[in-house]
């Protein structure tokens, strides 16, 4: 079975995402965000970026491109979703989770190396941590996280905090970084593990996110 | 053809940041009487329409579809016939 | 229905005799050169054309006779100066591709956008090599900060930088920054980009082959930034804000669409696409005709065919737009279809508006009529001046006895110094840069060099941007040879051998002989340095005119270095590694 | 007091980047009665003064100020009277 990077038009990680994810050695694909179907894949990975130039809102027109149907649908079906950084902007607003994300609270981009906690080390995007604290790339200008009383209460309830920062640099409510959905298989955070998986470049701690995935070989097989 | 003018801002229970901001440097303009600043978008749409009230009900649906996140916004709208474009 | 337009707001009569051309910033000596070559009185829109292409910006008629002097050969040069980029062989079949740009003034107008489009137009020169651009820097001179007006014109290019570059999505990963109050009311804003690529499909902007098609490729054309490239070879005067042509605004998301259509293109269509040019300053006039005029070719082109966003624009402003995210392509003819599509694909607009000729003239038509035909060689080829220089009177009249800093309390002044805003870091410009975007970069903002791997390889490039510009205004040959000395000492900080630099050369109005002198002495130094280092300069950009109410800025020859490091393993960093470590001083 | 309600668009020669990827996709959601949009800002500013000329005056001076960028921008703007706030 194969992973597909969507690409959107103004995606920029695109490829950041497939090095990645062959680096762990899935068949990974990238895939055209006109492509309806997705039919064929078990985990779909919608990369960061400035998709059709994050006009109007992150994420805004994206979540109508013809992809994102084979997005829900596999949402659905219970297969894997992951959404970084733009991606997670168009999971929220495609409503494939809750909440919403909006402007830096104090505004303007920021990229930089973050310290995160592993607010839940039992999903299946954080099984594989060994450790409760973890650094990773920050690079957006609207991560400031925002749900409502009631939504933000029944995130808690169901355990779907994933991550949180330990100094919030955008102001997103609760410190949150990365939730899940209540299924628990569609997943999305601002931070970029996918910038953090080769040594060259000062930072293994996205590692171990892709390690939890490929942890869930029920869900996912392996290329070889 | 008609001419819709919408106004987007946050619902009011969401703090608007940029606003602050916008406040902020007022005030050290010497514009002290400003007592709050609310930051929004603001579209001009043209309609190539007869009825106003069709325009109205595309004008709601699209707002709400595309424009505004309904999680945190909220909009108004003015509609005005407009002259028809002479080419 | 096609409303007609009057394309000649002016007969040839009147531009004469009410001298319009002299308002266009030609002189009395360029337009009676214009009239005898052509053996008539230039029209509305020949006149427009002259007076972009032989403005300083387009034409470097007053920098070109020294820029000749540069060198620019040795094994690794693919290309030297004169294209859109420089680029350098680094072995195995691949190149590295990179070049300067300035966008002072616009900058200083309208800081967000001026910032934006000038990595907008930076990044296009990479990729119309065919090359994918890879890293963008950035080197800033500002006032120092005393007001809030200077504190939200540094803010707006900061975010101006981050909104194109995070959003096209080549990191931005180094740069420099220096305050000084002889930047005031002209800001420096330079930006530099590298590209990669294999040799095998190099691009040049040229065009040839008669009956080869022009093909036009991006945005719609509008009435933005009309004459920016005359406004860039003038003087600012606090009076005449009002006088400044329309800022352009770039459109980041429609370039990345853009950049890798082009690069595609250019991989997939290698016999079909056979030249390339960015429309910068002048538009669709500068890059058709120095593509025909390098091609030895002449051009001939359909202006109603322009791709249009206003309507009604006559063609002196269809020719003299610079709005932004367009490229210029030359196709193989019969085969324009497979260009068309391509870019189609990427739902972008390409069309024929045009063909290359044999004649050498460089024709256009509008409305079924002719409205210019001139000589191509005449219209690219501005007459040069070779301009008084002499040694500024600060320099003749610089006291013997050199300044000597009394420092009583060393700690004192050390804590001083650090808290400089020019050495303190500057963390709080680059972190809105995402330096990271796509993953490559090994060192990032914050060391001495930026240094970024090249994937599949052992290889890696360095990267740094370098000039004190007080030591160029006290010495302009010692402090332009201290610039290169120490952009080479960031690159070799940082494991690499320096191979090439590109550079800005920001100065005043060069009439002065005194700074005619400081340009002619900073290129000496420059280039006395180059030869030394064994780094080519491959290509550069020249800012003139930098002055406000007569007063020059601090000459300022940025220099943009490159360095190649052939294993990874040899990359240097700047921290501390482990207690214990010696420390060693090395030089004098 | 007063609230300033405040429109700001670019001049009319300014490409508007967002309003075409908006007007686009309109389209591709089938609105194709849309035929042009433009994006722009809003702002709500409150001003405590008791005295309308004033606010006018103050609304314009800081809109050319700071609100906008006088080489691309152009702003209109209503004003009308608030009830006092009760606090
Ligand atoms: N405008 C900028 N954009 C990006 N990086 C910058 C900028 N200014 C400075 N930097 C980075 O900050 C670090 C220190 O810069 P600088 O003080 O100029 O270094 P040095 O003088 O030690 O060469 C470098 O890594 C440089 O690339």
């Amino acid at each position: 079975m194969r992973a597909a990077v969507i690409n959107f038009p103004g995606s920029n990680c695109v490829l950041d995402m497939y090095y990645a994810l062959k680096d762990f050695r899935l068949d990974a694909e990238i895939v055209d965000a006109n492509q309806e179907n997705l039919d064929g894949f078990s985990a779909i990975f919608l990369p960061g970026g400035f998709s059709y130039g994050d006009y109007l809102r992150t994420g805004a027109i994206a979540r109508f491109a013809p992809a994102m149907k084979g997005v829900a649908k596999a949402a659905k079906d219970g297969r894997l979703v992951v959404g970084i950084c733009n991606g997670f902007q168009i999971l929220t607003e495609a409503g494939l989770l809750p909440g919403a994300l909006r402007e830096n609270a104090k505004p303007g981009f920021i990229c930089d190396e973050i310290t995160l906690n592993v607010a839940n080390p039992d999903s299946i995007f954080s099984s594989a941590y060994d450790k409760l604290q973890i650094t990773l790339p920050i690079a957006h200008g609207a991560g400031n996280y925002y749900a409502d009383a009631q939504t933000l209460a029944s995130l808690k309830a169901h355990q779907q905090i994933i991550f949180t920062y330990e100094d919030n640099p955008n102001g997103s409510l609760d410190d949150i970084a990365g939730i899940v959905n209540q299924a628990g298989n569609v997943f999305g955070m601002m931070p970029h593990p996918e910038r953090a998986v080769d040594s060259l470049l000062g930072n293994t701690d996205g590692r171990a996110f892709f390690q939890s995935i490929l942890q869930r070989k029920d869900l996912l097989t392996h290329a070889d | 053809m008609y001419l819709a003018k919408i106004y987007v801002t946050y619902k009011k229970s969401i703090l608007d940041p940029q606003g602050e901001v916008v406040k902020s440097a007022l005030h050290r303009l010497s514009y002290t009487n400003v007592e709050a600043v609310t930051c929004g978008k603001y579209f001009e749409i043209k309609l190539d329409t007869t009825d106003k009230a069709a325009a109205a009900k595309e004008v709601e649906a699209f707002s709400d579809e595309l424009l505004i996140n309904i999680n945190m916004e909220s909009f108004t709208y003015d509609l005005s016939e407009l002259a028809e474009a002479v080419d | 229905m096609l409303t007609k337009v009057n394309p000649e707001p002016k007969t040839a009569v009147q531009i004469q005799t009410e001298k319009i051309y002299a308002d266009w910033g030609l002189t009395e000596r360029e337009y009676e050169i214009i009239k005898t070559r052509l053996g008539r009185l230039p029209n509305y829109t020949e006149t427009g054309l002259f007076s972009a292409m032989w403005s300083e910006h387009a034409s470097y008629k007053k920098s070109q006779p020294l820029l000749r002097s540069f060198w620019s050969k040795n094994e690794r040069v693919l290309q030297g100066p004169g294209e859109n980029a420089g680029i350098l062989d680094i072995g195995d079949g691949q190149a590295v591709v990179f070049k300067a740009e300035s966008h002072n003034h616009p900058s200083q107008v309208e800081p967000y956008q001026g910032a934006a489009t000038g990595v907008g137009g930076i990044l296009r020169d990479i990729f119309a090599m065919g090359a994918q651009p890879i890293a963008v820097l950035d080197s800033l001179r500002f006032p120092e900060v005393t007001d809030d007006k200077t504190r939200s014109l540094i803010d707006g290019v900061i975010a101006g930088i981050a909104g194109y570059g995070n959003s096209i999505g080549i990191p931005t990963v180094g740069g420099d920054v220096y305050f000084d109050d002889s930047y005031r009311g002209n800001l420096l804003c330079n930006v530099m980009a590298v590209g990669l690529m294999n040799h095998s499909i190099i691009k040049v902007g040229q065009a040839r082959g008669a009956g080869n098609s022009v093909i036009y490729v991006g945005a719609k054309t509008g009435r933005d930034g009309i004459n920016g490239a005359s406004f860039a070879s003038a003087e600012f005067s606090s009076e005449k804000a009002a006088q400044r042509s329309a800022v352009q605004v770039g459109d980041p998301f429609m370039e990345k669409l853009v950049m890798d259509a082009t690069i595609k293109a250019v991989k997939d269509l290698p016999d079909i696409v056979l030249g390339i040019q960015d429309m910068g300053a002048a538009g669709i006039l500068s890059s058709s005709s120095e593509m025909g005029e390098k091609g030895h070719s002449g051009i001939e082109l359909n202006l109603d065919r322009v791709p249009v966003r206003e309507t009604g624009m006559i063609p002196y402003e269809l020719m003299l737009s610079e709005s932004q995210e367009r490229m210029l392509l030359v196709a193989a003819k019969g085969q324009e279809q497979r260009v068309i599509d391509l870019y189609k694909d990427f739902g972008l607009d390409a069309v024929v508006i045009g063909k290359v000729t044999d004649d050498g003239r460089y024709r256009l038509t509008f409305q079924g009529e002719t409205v210019a035909d001139v000589d191509i060689n005449l219209l690219t080829k501005a007459p040069s001046s070779e301009l008084p220089s002499q040694l500024p009177a600060h320099i003749a009249e610089a006291e013997q006895t050199q300044f000597q800093p009394v420092v009583k309390d060393p700690a004192e002044m050390f804590l001083k110094m650090l808290a400089s805003p020019t050495i303190a870091s500057k963390k709080a410009f680059y972190r809105h840069f995402d330096s990271m975007v796509r993953s490559d970069t090994v060192l990032r903002p914050g060391s001495d060099a930026a240094v970024l791997r090249i994937r599949g390889t052992k290889k890696a490039l360095a990267m740094t941007t370098d000039v004190n510009s007080r030591y160029v205004y006290l010495d302009p040959y010692e402090g332009s040879r201290m610039a290169m000395a120490e952009a080479a000492r960031n690159i070799v900080a940082s494991g690499a051998i320096p191979i090439g630099i590109t550079d800005c050369l920001n100065f005043g109005n060069p009439d002065d002989p005194e700074i005619y002198y400081e340009l002619k002495e900073s290129i000496a130094g420059l280039n006395q340095m180059a030869k030394k280092l064994n780094t080519p300069v491959i290509s550069g950009n020249v800012s003139l005119y930098n002055e406000t109410d007569h007063q020059a800025i601090y000459p300022t020859p940025m220099v943009g270095m490159v360095g190649l490091i052939e294993d990874n393993r040899q990359i240097t960093s700047v921290p501390f590694k482990r207690a214990g470590d010696l420390i060693y001083l090395i030089g004098q």
